[in-house]
């Protein structure tokens, strides 16, 4: 066991550390789920990129600097820790980007990654349907095979930042005499075309980064196909582990969230909730821990595999936990939206508090990660 | 010892429900989140509401709590865009200092008084004839008062940090913010009823793995904590309208107790209700959010979980005694 | 609605607090779970029942005051409040006398009550079976047709001082074609005969008061037939309804734990716990709040039905989250037994602790209460 | 950064694990409620588990936390009758004070040096050769020392009130009682995950409304959560003795998280054990109430939630930085 960082580890981090304190903006960005952040943020995203920080994991080819998971890591807690703005890129380059690495040809890896990592094209996930929440299996959109590839058809919800985004990836039934699970096909579609409408849906935060998209002939050629025809299960798959695994939550975002609830509470400090702040920077290094544990297993050669459920209950309800105390200190102030003249830290915690609130149901909801678990780790019977 | 409500109290529930049902759909409290509904004020008062809690000789009902109660907790099953806690908690000190031309131009909604909640801001004081405040455990009025607006996360509501020339008048500041704080209560039992409401409707007809979700055990145990939550705190809520009425010695523990559970059951409850709903209960064009939003703001306005709870502590730990 | 209790309300609990005070053993008696203990209990029970305070809402003919449901809990109250032992009789006067009211016959009522208000004989419950704990419905024990009455068969669990009573009573197929809740029949047994053996098994706290009973041939005259043949679940689940409900754990006895956590709180202070030990002062007084208008609904004509279950998952949860809270102001004197020189209120808190864990399990585990209230409250689909 | 243990860690892990599962099977738990379990002691010593942190000249192993951290986590696996943690914790202390031929002697079992918890009793005080004590932070031994029996809600525990002459020595009174929490933390954790095995399985076996309980969607949260409280809490207890044995600036802090994460762990998983088994797992005849009652008393002693809690809490409140 060695929890120190390696000598080239905090160079690392010393590297990372310098060039954001340098680079990031001192005025906050407006939302990068409105259409106006968006554009700030892609700027923003552009600038990581040319100084190879904005997929530091990422072979150098991509665009990346072969850094390690533990790398990875510290670059993630330095990020946050910097206040830089949240990556509007990130389920291209951690939800889409670890399927093409696992089942993409060579020619897309060279085709799709450099573009993602410098956010000349951006993705939106399109996991959802109207019939196809929790139960991904049920999807209704369909693609029917035509010259040179599909044709698609059907809508997909809540696809996040899809009305700004290039393309979306999701699932797709190619097999129209199949049921669940089977008959799938997991495409990447282009939405800048005819036969695609994007409906923005707004948020209960007042941001318009949902979208509907509702597809009735878009074309897919071959080449966008994941992974195989009627394989995409098996591809989706991959990809929910890894949004539930590692990538989704870093560490580094809880630790700072902590560190800012500390610093209100030492600004309006209650005696009755000391335990709870402390209790919620003790959350925010457990996490880290856990964290650390699962890169050690994996670099050995282990896998995420089912704890990756656990770790999204676990982040996701100490978010909760964390964002809740944060309204509790600040009691009637806590309604106070930005740009009120009298709203604490302009009014970021009731936002936080939001889109915390969204963490036990994006991504698999907590009830069907505790499915998982029952079933996967304690090998319950159904 | 009788725990209930009479039957012309509960006639009154039921009428002023069958209006809001008709007059008061969600469609009306979205509008209100682009421009306040003036109307609505109207509206109750002809129908004697904000007139129930004054006196016969300011053109009142002199009624009390226990005929409110009820009703504030109609306004927020349908989280009516509207003052109500202000009105109910001011017209009596309004009455009890002799204000009573203004107590009765409230009644009739062509006036309003606002009040200052505890933690600094009152709503619509921008509109308001006058602005009550409490100040070193005095009541009073904040005389030429500048006034800040803010945006609350509830675009119903419109709070203004207030600031001016306190002018102290006699009247008892814990009667009134008590008053205030049940009305709140309240309110956010009828919040929290609608949201279970809702989440188990949709629990019924959305189907996830080839059933509703309603028939999954975790799904029907996370309704049931809710509803369990509810119905305890609405008998605090009530017990508090009776202490007020009666101006019980432990009045202000019991007005904390509704407090607190109310506040919890109506978080609670939001927090079960959008867990249920998925995605959908997260989006703006769902109802779901504006009774969020109004729980969460009612929920720390008035004394908030942690105030009211250390009010019962100093009494329970300085030795008093309610049964 | 009037919260004050009547002149003749208020002489009620006077007089009730007047006799306590006078009467109840200075000297804690033994658990009344021991077998040395629950003599004195019995002795305890004859006293009660001579002043006429051991069933105080019974018609007078059978021992009663013939008092309200209000008075009752004014009753419960001042017993709790006085530190009287428990009531080894509860089994019987709170659980089966309310389903010989309902269902008995007036031979029955005139032969049973009087001496189960008298103590002269006790009663304990016999609902569970090796392979029907919550599951009331999967009962295996069976009763076949004999002159004059049943002979019985079969293994009953988790009798509460059975080891100690005098009869218990419970479910039995008597037809044995019959499947689930069809073809039982709620009948009592007389443990005192041929065919009944039972055997004390030790809980956790120490006492012997659980016991299993093997019946295998004991008699039960049709006279001990309740409610009629094939007719016990309809019967039973009076009885259950009894047992979730009012009269299980009345508010007195939390009201009174409340008060014993405040004053240890006094003793042992410790800001970090204050809240949680006003919460459990309030939890009581909540509960309290909610029974009385539940009393009033009844007197009003109404039923408590469903509620019950509501009822008991909140008194069964507040009961371990107020001995918890002991525990923690405890610390480290927590596991102390009484006896220990240093023990803290004689250990009783670890007791209560221990008690409290089994309220979630005991009368219907909180998770099939949930079951309950989703479907006939709410009205979920199965 | 590495966060695993080595490859001979987990054979020393391993092979505790056999031999306690051949050697310590719930019966002799069972046996040690009525008479204390002598020859454990011995047994431990003879695999050299009582000396393995004890240095070479004192017949020791010479190791670290880091390798003993998993065989106190075998002991609470098997809810061993024994006190290893006050051994783990005073052997690094006899040592740094010169006792080396006392030290050797605990580590071959003849010997058994008690420690005082900071909530003032001493397990099996009266069989001690000596008494250690922390008293206003210095460390020293209890000199002719008066004993008062106390009884342990958990029937292998025998605590004492100890009082004497305080004899002060040359040693560092945190690190000891860290050394103490964090072997506690290590028991507890291995505690939780017998009861929640045994759950698991009793719910897998255990028939209602015609099915295994363990198939309740009910059920299976329960133990998911627990399951999930145990696999945080362990990294807890891991880097902690890796804290512990690089005398990390931050070590306090680490034992205190261990501890906390560790204690709360257990009686959660105890809890929901319990409650899975129902009435069976209330019984005295089932094992589970033995590994419940030493997961009760391990969390509170060592310094209980509270306690440690409190002492993260002045680190963080004073600005302290862990990353």
């Amino acid at each position: 066991m060695d929890l120190e960082f390696s000598d080239s580890e905090k160079r690392f981090r010393d590297d990372a550390r310098a060039w954001l304190e340098a680079n990031v903006p001192r005025t906050p960005l407006k939302s990068g789920d409105s259409r106006e952040g968006f554009a700030e943020h892609v700027v923003w995203e552009k600038k990581l990129h040319a100084a190879r920080w904005s997929v530091v994991s990422w072979p150098a080819k991509y665009g990346g600097r072969d850094a390690s998971l533990v790398e990875w890591l510290i670059f993630e807690e330095e990020y946050y820790r910097s206040g830089a703005p949240i990556r509007v890129t990130q389920n291209g380059i951690f939800l889409l980007a670890p399927t093409i690495f696992e089942f993409g040809t060579e020619e897309q890896k060279e085709r799709i990654l450099p573009a993602m990592s410098s956010a000349e094209r951006l993705w939106a996930q399109a996991w959802s349907e109207p019939e196809a929440g929790s139960d991904l299996a049920s999807v209704r959109s369909h693609a029917e095979r035509v010259e040179g590839g599909w044709k698609v058809y059907g809508q997909k919800t809540w696809t996040t930042r899809g009305a700004f985004c290039d393309g979306i990836y999701g699932l797709f039934r190619t097999d129209p005499n199949s049921e669940r699970h089977k008959g799938l096909t997991y495409l990447l579609v282009d939405l800048n075309q005819p036969g695609v409408t994007v409906r923005p849906v707004e948020r209960i935060d007042g941001d318009e980064s949902f979208a509907e998209v509702f597809l009735d002939g878009a074309f897919v050629p071959d080449a966008n196909v994941l992974g195989g025809v009627n394989q995409g299960w098996k591809v989706a798959m991959s990809t929910t582990s890894s949004e539930r695994g590692l990538s989704l939550r870093s560490p580094g975002r809880f630790m700072k969230a902590a560190d800012r609830l500390v610093d209100l509470y030492q600004r309006r400090p209650d005696p009755g909730l000391r335990d709870r702040v402390t209790r919620a920077w003790m959350d925010a290094q457990l996490y880290r821990l856990y964290t650390f544990q699962t890169v050690t297993r994996m670099i050995e050669g282990g896998e995420i595999g089912a704890d990756s459920s656990l770790n999204k209950i676990f982040w996701s309800e100490m978010d909760i936990r964390l964002t809740e105390t944060a309204l509790e200190l600040l009691g009637p102030d806590a309604e106070l939206l930005g740009g009120s003249p009298h709203a604490v830290d302009d009014g970021d915690w009731m936002l936080d508090f939001e889109f915390a609130l969204a963490g036990p149901i994006y991504a698999g909801t907590n009830e069907v990660q505790r499915n998982i678990v029952a079933g996967r780790v304690l090998d319950l019977p159904r | 010892m009788r725990f209930s409500f009479t039957e012309e109290q509960r006639q009154m529930r039921d009428a002023l429900r069958s209006s809001l049902t008709e007059s008061c759909p969600s469609g009306r409290v979205r509008a209100a989140w682009k421009t306040p509904d003036a109307a609505l004020r109207t509206e109750l008062a002809e129908q004697g509401i904000l007139a129930i809690n004054l006196p016969e000789d300011a053109g009142g009902l002199g009624l009390g709590a226990q005929d409110w109660v009820l009703l504030a907790e109609e306004l927020g099953l349908v989280a009516a865009p509207v003052n109500l806690i202000e009105t109910l908690a001011t017209n009596p000190t309004l009455a009890a200092i002799g204000a009573l031309d203004l107590a009765s131009q409230v009644g009739t909604g062509a006036e309003y008084v606002a009040l200052e909640e505890p933690g600094g801001y009152a709503l619509d004081a921008d509109k308001a004839a006058g602005i009550l405040a409490v100040r070193d455990g005095r009541v009073g009025w904040l005389r030429d008062a500048t006034l800040v607006a803010q945006t609350s996360v509830d675009g119903t509501r419109r709070p203004f940090k207030v600031d001016g020339r306190f002018e102290a008048v006699d009247a008892d500041a814990t009667e009134l913010l008590d008053r205030a704080a049940l009305a709140a209560a309240a309110e956010l039992v009828g919040l929290s009823r609608r949201m279970l409401d809702l989440a188990v409707e949709y629990s019924k007809s959305r189907r996830q793995f080839g059933k509703p979700i309603g028939s999954f055990q975790a799904v029907q145990h996370h309704l049931v904590d809710a509803l369990q939550r509810i119905a305890f705190a609405a008998p605090a809520v009530y017990r508090a309208a009776w202490s007020v009425d009666t101006n019980h010695p432990n009045r202000s523990v019991h007005v904390s107790m509704a407090k607190v559970y109310a506040s919890e059951a109506a978080l609670f409850t939001g927090r079960k209700a959008l867990q249920v709903h998925g995605a959908i209960g997260y989006t703006f064009e769902y109802d779901l959010h504006m009774w969020m939003k109004r729980a969460w703001t009612l929920s720390s306005a008035w004394g908030d979980v942690r105030h009211h709870t250390d009010r019962v502590g100093q009494f329970v730990m300085s030795g008093g005694q309610d049964a």
